[in-house]
């Protein structure tokens, strides 16, 4: 059943991807299909439990295929075929053929192709197809970022993408090859016998660390997903990196882990979740301030992943459980709130055609279920009850307070717990500012005042992601159960141990919190039925001709903060003061830097670049030179030989 | 030991010295042509208790190609391009003739590590033939015109058929041959790039030819 | 006496095309000699034949390991050659029985099992080569030729020396002077020491520049950059490999020797350091043609690297020489459509060819990918082979500074091909004709291409079982 | 008892008790002025006159003007429900749940956030900025004191999590408290709750468009958070839970007045402090809370 499923959904996206360039309809409707035949296989894994492998009868590149897919693979699997469905219906209105007639078709045929790859990333399990699939996964994803390859910026972001995954990539060359060089076969599987391979962990966390986007290694992800397509953008941040996640989950529940590997993972996903959120805060582009949000994710995913592998060194489940349902439920979350973010972003950049928010402003009126669905998001995404972001950071703050009470894995467990809340706290700060600059006030660009609201193609699949979000949020117990399926998957000797979540009394109070909502709002509408309301100018401490101008914007709103670490930030400011009695016009422009790329790896590549350099004088063209090269390597070679002593 | 043999090899290193000093590039071109009729007498010398036709077919022949063929056909480029003189070299003379000298004495030096054939020790084969390798990698090194260049090549090769005199009794004939030949066309072709480049560039002088770098 | 078909056929050709009189059909014997040489080359590959171990010139495993990919690769070249050669106003009278001659060259020298004659055969390629490179008949091409031949002069002068230093080797042993590599490897270890490793050093040199080792590798730019497409082909998937087939004859003797450990040293040090070199290069050209030559510097650099690495690793290598050569040779294409195209082969000057020859730029970014170990052509599948023998033979650093290298070299292929493929195009000046891409100048590449994907994907059995035995005959006590 | 009565009464308790608080504050400030001051139930007679009131929407404002303080309001009583009241125990109690009650007191933040940036005023957007950013550092402050207790009961829901720490720990986790008191429900020397009008207010400035009904809602809210917090700090520090249900609600209720007058106290003995200071008085009340974690830790293990 499974089998047929999954065979239909890598048929229709074969299919999709053949039919792409010419007949969209087609495409859209093959998509979608494949979408919910992948959807259905990975529920079935989800709800019944068990894995299913599928070994095939021919040699591909001189190894046997050989796919499983069980409840980690299931578990991101779905978020493949929600967004890859999704994002499809969204694109075929908000990519339009009638907008962009070069680069639909394009489009279309590597979404087929990107969703199709990540969905083999996810089930094969051998090592060499895996590298397969996860190149072929890279490679669309870039083709996807320079959909528009005439703007160079885009071209810029898109090199920058392919380079770093490159590197990701040449790690996990060393990775797989090592592993299979050490237990004699490219068949991946559970390895905690063998304790030698634990360094290699390492080289796993670097590779799937790029592509996770996690904090040092993230600097592509930013202007990647800044620059593409919105549609492409929400894939990117809410599934592609989820495939690093996914790598790092994955071979840190199948191998012997190295001592310290916990507590790096540890630090690493607080300094992720800290700064990234940092650079959010800051950002005035709105999908700018969206990647770096995904980075934050990260960061909170790694988090509880460290202490869970923490846990399996303690032998202690109740708290390791709790984070690695953290784990996973935030996976999820992130996905769903991320796209919906993404797509809502895109509407905007699709009415106003501006992706800064200082020239937005006041597009509830003219966008309501933007501003609806989106405010929906940025709730979700700070963390704030009664939505699902909630429900997944509760169970990861369980495993940490619980480690924390047991008096363990301390130096980990208080500063995460501390970070935590921080960058709850400024990921509150952020959205805030996002909702508030973008779609409240007054429109500050005349583009925002004529925006007109997106077409339901690209509003339901917003409006599915909410009632999604919605859903776990009132009854985390349903979405609980299946997630602890997968808990099961990577640390089966803990599947005894019940680590006593209340997620049904959380959900009693939820849904209590929402009811009591409800009423109130009914009650309070009602009073101002009968009270009556006037409609006024904003008081504004009784200034009489307020403008749009006056207001707070992005810059400022989040300068507190941003004052705070300026140490990382660095943000270029340039100030035109007013002057004079009758002034012209001032200004003020900021830039905040990408600071780790600007900062630390394009000076370096400096560096290389001189190297280059000096490599290339030696080219100059002057024969005798070279023939002097050749007897220089006769020398060299002669010495080399004659020092190693024979 | 063979006084003969070690006298004309003696002979042919002292030429490089002459190679190395002069200016003048007919000059330079005779001396290898001697040096080249010199190393093509050797065979004779070599193995003259075994005389017989094949050594002298391969003496002809050496004598023939490295004697007057090739020569003549340098003095001719050097005629068309109507250059006489190697000036500023990249290595100068003096030096030249130091890193020369130098290099025949480390070369004699260095011989000891290698054992030799009870029938070759005591003869300069292998000291000669570093010696004119070396000395044709200073001219190929030191020299910008290309016919000095060329002559460097053909002092080089000269040196390598000196060390192909240690196989001669143990190669066989189409072998030698081969190589023979093989060095001639090389040669050939050598000479008739040097003419093109001589037409399209109307000089020899190969610091013009640097179009081609990063 | 196939042996001998395989050179007499393409050298007789050669003389037919010489005397033939008609220009515009001459280059129609290309793809005729091409295709009988290619089906001998298979048929012995099937059926491979017994090898007299005295013979100094015979189909052996080596020969069939690597012999019918050579001619492959130059059977499409030969196809897209037509194609190419009828946009030609030059007369191809040269040009046509040299890339024959070549052939039958090559055919000797994969086939040479004497030093000598592996030599001579060596040395007559590169001659022959010449009048390919100066086809354009431009002062650059002459510069690039001048500087091919005295540099690939001296190293073969070198690699004469070397094999005499060898033959003089074999003299100690009490040996008879034969010096075919059967009688090498059977008193091998009554060789004398000091003389094999001096004939190791010079014929590593030597053969290396021929191969385009660094820093012997100085003539390769200027040579591919100035030659035409299919040439850089043949070059890069040809010429290089009788050079490497060479040293591994070598290195073998070596072995017996009882030194290989010295020379599997040396391999590891100078495949590094072309491999490093070739990478910072790639940094820094601004040449896209210029590029694929220090690819190819870098490939031969990997060759080395994996030949270090004992049977399994020269195992690999025979592998890579397979797909380097094709995925190389679909590059050389593509970039020779492009180059005429734009006539120009710099970055500065070649913008947005995607939207002048749409396919062209496909494939070069498909061979771009390619050539740098994207799967699922060949290339990945014999570096990943490489990267693994090497950690399994506990050479991790080298390893890692070898990934190190690809990286870089990835950035530099990767940031020139979208200078090249991406933007808008420039202005092209009007005198130049309109190109266009004829299925004659398409079909070969993705031919290619093609090949190098059933090469990663499907390899076949026959050709593993060949080159297994390849690596059997060089290590016969493993 | 069955539960929804309970949790009736307790509501009760929360809604009705919550107004007299600033009474009593503002009582105290009149005192030490020597004024007679406002009547202690002043708040109720204000929030029944906003309740009968219209409303005035600005022209910029959305329905979320108007839904945003419903929401808050309702989160910050949800939150007080979680508290769980001395020897009484909580509505509802379950593991983790001092999150969500430190989580809905975020949400209520978020929603006045929201309220204020409705209005496109610069004086409200500027509020909302200084609330949200200065709320990250009281959170933190939060969230330690919270992990001392943890720390300390070795549990982590709230009914069980009150086990007073010894002698200075206690001290020093009173005072953090008390700062991130003063510091979250706007009071001196943070905020002046007095003015609206000066350009260094924080929290008051974001309701400045808020009228009849919804200002009622802040209002109201504003004092249940206050007695939140109140009532946490008392049983943070005191042992309540040790002693007899009755007498300990009553010391509950003695120690909720006795920081309500010391509210007032500090606010009439103290000026506010110069904006640029508030950061670094929250990092203060950050790191007492911090100490008596690191000394419980210390202790215990």
């Amino acid at each position: 059943m499974i089998a047929a499923t999954l065979t239909l959904c890598g048929l229709g996206l074969i299919l999709a991807a053949g039919v792409a360039r010419t007949m969209p309809r087609i495409w859209l409707g093959l998509t979608v299909w494949a979408a919910l035949c992948g959807l259905y296989a990975a529920l079935t894994i989800l709800l019944t439990g068990e894995a299913w492998l599928w070994r095939g009868g021919f040699a591909l590149g001189g190894e046997i295929p050989f796919l499983r897919l069980d409840g980690i693979s299931a578990l991101f699997l779905v978020l493949v075929c929600v967004v890859g469905g999704l994002g499809a219906v969204y694109a075929h209105e908000y990519w339009s053929e009638h907008h962009h007639p070069r680069s639909a078709p394009r489009g279309r045929c590597w979404w087929s192709l990107l969703t199709l790859s990540m969905g083999l990333v996810l089930t094969c399990a051998n090592g060499l197809h895996f590298l397969f699939a996860w190149e072929a996964f890279a490679l669309s994803a870039y083709f996807l970022i320079t959909l528009e390859n005439d703007r160079v910026e885009v071209r810029k972001a898109g090199w920058l993408y392919l380079a770093a995954s490159h590197a990701g990539t040449m790690a996990l060359f060393a990775f797989f090859s090592a592993m299979a060089a050490r237990t004699g076969t490219w068949e991946l599987g559970p390895v905690h016998d063998q304790t030698v391979l634990a360094p290699l962990f390492w080289l796993a966390l670097a590779g799937f660390g790029v592509k996770a986007g996690m904090f040092p290694l993230h600097i592509w992800l930013p202007s990647a997903h800044a620059g593409a397509p919105s549609h492409v953008s929400a894939m990117m941040s809410a599934v592609a990196i989820k495939m690093g996640v996914y790598g790092i989950v994955r071979f840190s529940g199948w191998m012997p882990m190295p001592e310290s590997a916990g507590w790096a993972m540890l630090a690493i996903g607080c300094l992720s979740a800290l700064l990234g959120i940092a650079f959010a805060l800051a950002q005035s582009d709105i999908k700018r301030l969206l990647a770096y949000c995904s980075v934050e994710n990260i960061g909170i995913i790694l988090i509880a992943l460290g202490l869970s592998v923490l846990a399996v060194q303690h032998e202690r489940p109740e708290w390791g459980k709790a984070a690695l349902a953290g784990v996973f439920l935030h996976v999820l979350n992130h996905c769903l709130f991320k796209s919906l973010l993404f797509f809502g972003a895109g509407s905007v950049l699709h009415a106003t055609g501006t992706r800064d928010m200082s020239r937005l402003g006041g597009l509830w009126r003219t966008m309501p279920w933007t501003a609806a669905l989106f405010a929906v998001g940025a709730v979700a995404v700070s963390g704030l009850p009664p939505l699902n972001g909630f429900v997944g950071e509760w169970a990861i703050y369980q495993g940490l307070l619980r480690a924390v009470a047991q008096k363990e894995a301390a130096a980990g467990a208080l500063p995460a717990v501390i970070v935590l809340a921080g960058s709850g706290a400024l990921a509150l700060a952020a959205f805030a500012k996002a909702v508030g600059i973008v779609f409240l006030g007054a429109p500050r660009s005349k583009p925002a005042a004529t925006a007109s609201e997106c077409g339901w193609l690209m509003y339901v699949p917003m409006l599915l992601l909410a009632c999604v979000i919605v859903a776990i949020g009132l009854l985390p117990g349903l979405f609980f159960r299946p997630i602890m399926g997968v808990v099961a998957v990577w640390a089966p000797q803990w599947a005894a141990v019940d680590p006593l979540l209340a997620t049904r009394t959380l959900g009693g109070v939820h849904t209590i919190f929402a009811c009591v909502l409800l009423a109130g709002g009914f009650l309070i509408v009602r009073r101002i039925r009968t009270t009556g309301t006037r409609r006024n100018l904003t008081w504004d401490c009784g200034y009489a001709a307020p403008s749009a101008h006056m207001q707070y914007t992005s810059g400022s709103f989040a300068g507190i903060a941003r004052g705070w670490f300026a140490w990382l930030l660095r943000p270029e400011i340039m100030i035109r003061r007013v002057r004079g009695h009758f002034p012209d016009q001032a200004m003020v422009l900021e830039r905040i830097p990408e600071t780790v790329l600007e900062k630390i790896v394009t000076p370096s590549a400096r560096v290389a670049g001189f190297v280059a350099d000096g490599a290339g004088k030696l080219q100059h063209g002057r024969l005798h030179l070279y023939i002097l090269y050749v007897f220089l390597g006769v020398t060299a070679l002669g010495f080399m030989i004659l020092l190693g002593g024979v | 030991m063979n006084d003969t043999l070690n006298l004309l090899i003696g002979l042919a290193m002292g030429l490089n010295l002459l190679a190395l000093g002069t200016s003048r590039l007919p000059v330079l071109i005779r001396t290898v042509a001697v040096q080249g009729v010199l190393l093509g007498l050797l065979p004779l010398v070599l193995e003259v208790h075994a005389l017989d036709w094949r050594l002298v077919l391969i003496t002809l022949a050496t004598v023939a190609g490295k004697g007057f063929l090739i020569p003549y056909m340098l003095t001719r480029a050097m005629r068309a391009a109507n250059i006489a003189r190697e000036l500023e070299p990249f290595i100068g003379y003096i030096p030249s003739l130091l890193l020369g000298a130098g290099g025949t004495i480390a070369a004699v030096a260095l011989t000891r590590y290698l054992p030799l054939l009870p029938e070759h020790t005591g003869n300069l084969h292998v000291p000669g033939a570093m010696a004119l390798i070396l000395t044709g990698f200073i001219l190929l090194i030191g020299r910008t015109k290309a016919i000095s260049q060329v002559c460097g090549y053909l002092i080089l090769e000269n040196g390598i058929y000196l060390a192909g005199l240690l196989l001669i009794s143990s190669t066989p004939i189409l072998v030698e041959f081969g190589i023979l030949l093989d060095v001639t066309v090389g040669v050939f072709v050598i000479g008739i790039i040097v003419d093109r480049i001589q037409r399209a560039f109307d000089s020899l002088d190969t610091r013009k030819l640097t179009a081609l770098h990063e | 006496m196939n042996a001998y078909l395989l050179i007499i056929i393409p050298l007789a050709g050669a003389v037919l095309a010489a005397l033939w009189p008609h220009k515009g059909t001459r280059p129609l014997l290309l793809p005729a000699v091409g295709l009988t040489h290619t089906l001998l080359c298979l048929l012995l590959l099937v059926k491979p034949p017994v090898v007299d171990p005295a013979a100094w010139l015979a189909f052996d495993p080596l020969a069939r390991a690597i012999l019918p990919g050579v001619s492959l690769l130059f059977l499409i070249c030969a196809w897209y050659a037509v194609g190419y050669l009828r946009l030609k106003e030059q007369d191809n009278r040269v040009f046509v029985p040299a890339l024959l001659l070549v052939l039958g060259l090559l055919s000797a020298g994969h086939q040479a099992r004497h030093l000598g004659i592996l030599w001579i055969a060596t040395e007559a390629v590169t001659l022959a080569c010449v009048p390919l490179i100066h086809f354009s008949g431009t002062p650059r091409s002459f510069e690039a030729t001048w500087k091919y031949l005295l540099v690939g002069g001296t190293g073969i002068a070198l690699s004469l020396l070397g094999s005499i230093c060898l033959g003089y080797a074999s003299l100690h042993g009490g040996g008879s002077g034969d010096i075919t590599f059967t009688a090498l490897l059977a008193h091998g270890p009554d060789l004398s020491r000091a003389w094999v490793l001096t004939a190791w050093v010079l014929l590593l040199v030597g053969y290396g520049t021929k191969m385009g080792l660094a820093p012997m590798h100085t003539w390769k730019p200027d040579a591919y950059g100035e030659s035409p497409g299919i040439v850089g082909a043949l070059l890069a998937g040809g010429v290089t490999s009788v050079a490497f087939m060479a040293l591994l004859r070598v290195k073998s003797v070596i072995h017996a020797a009882g030194v290989g450990a010295v020379a599997d040293r040396t391999l590891l040090a100078i495949g590094l350091f072309s491999t490093l070199i070739a990478a910072l290069f790639l940094l820094r050209t601004r040449d896209f043609k210029r590029m694929l030559a220090y690819s190819s510097v870098e490939h031969m650099g990997i060759l080395c690297i994996a030949s270090s690495l004992g049977a399994p690793g020269v195992w690999a290598a025979l592998f890579h020489v397979w797909s380097n050569g094709l995925t190389k040779g679909a590059l050389f294409l593509s970039a020779g459509n492009l180059q005429r195209a734009a006539d120009s082969s710099s970055i500065d000057e070649v913008r947005g060819m995607s939207k002048v020859l749409p396919r062209s730029s496909l494939l070069l970014v498909t061979g771009m990918f390619a050539i740098t170990a994207c799967p699922p052509f060949g290339p990945f599948f014999s570096e990943l082979l490489i990267v693994r023998t090497g950690l399994a033979a506990g050479q991790g650093w080298a390893m890692g500074l070898f990934l190190v290298c690809l990286l870089l070299a990835f950035f530099g292929l990767s940031r020139i091909v979208f200078a090249v493929v991406d933007g808008s195009p420039r202005r092209k000046k009007t005198n130049t004709s309109p190109f266009r891409e004829s299925a004659g100048l398409i079909l070969p590449p993705i031919f290619l291409l093609a090949a190098s994907l059933w090469l990663g994907l499907f390899t076949p059995d026959l050709l593993k079982s060949a080159w297994s035995a390849a690596v059997l005959q060089l290590f016969p006590t493993p | 008892m069955p539960i929804y009565i309970d949790i009736v009464l307790r509501l009760l308790l929360w809604l009705l008790l919550a107004p007299l608080l600033p009474g009593v504050i503002n009582k105290v400030k009149a005192w030490v002025a020597g004024r007679q001051g406002p009547p202690v139930l002043q708040l109720y007679f204000d929030l029944a006159r906003l309740w009968r009131k219209g409303v005035v929407l600005s022209t910029l404002a959305s329905p979320g003007f108007i839904i945003a303080p419903a929401v808050a309001w309702t989160a910050v009583v949800t939150a007080a429900l979680l508290l769980p009241l001395a020897g009484t125990g909580a509505a509802f109690s379950f593991d983790g749940d001092v999150l969500l009650l430190v989580y809905l007191l975020a949400l209520a933040r978020f929603c006045t956030a929201w309220g204020a940036m409705e209005t496109g005023s610069a004086f409200e957007g500027m509020g909302a900025a200084r609330e949200v950013s200065f709320a990250v550092l009281a959170e933190i402050g939060i969230i330690t004191a919270v992990l001392t207790l943890v720390v300390q009961s070795g549990s982590i829901a709230l009914s069980s999590m009150f086990e007073p720490l010894s002698g200075p720990g206690a001290a020093l986790l009173a005072v953090g408290l008390f700062i991130i008191l003063l510091a979250e429900n706007c009071r001196v020397p943070f905020d002046d709750p007095n003015t609206h009008l000066e350009l260094t207010m924080i929290h008051e400035v974001m309701v400045l468009d808020h009228s009849g009904p919804p200002l009622a809602m802040i209002l109201h809210g504003a004092a249940v958070k206050l007695m939140l917090f109140a009532v946490f700090l008392a049983q943070a520090v005191l042992p309540l839970s040790e002693l007899p249900l009755l007498i300990s609600v009553a010391a509950l209720a003695g120690s909720v007045l006795l920081i309500t007058v010391a509210v007032g106290l500090v606010e009439s003995l103290t000026a506010r402090l110069a904006f640029k200071r508030v950061p670094l008085l929250l990092t203060i009340g950050f790191l007492f809370c911090l100490f008596p974690l690191i000394l419980t830790w210390m202790g215990e293990s």
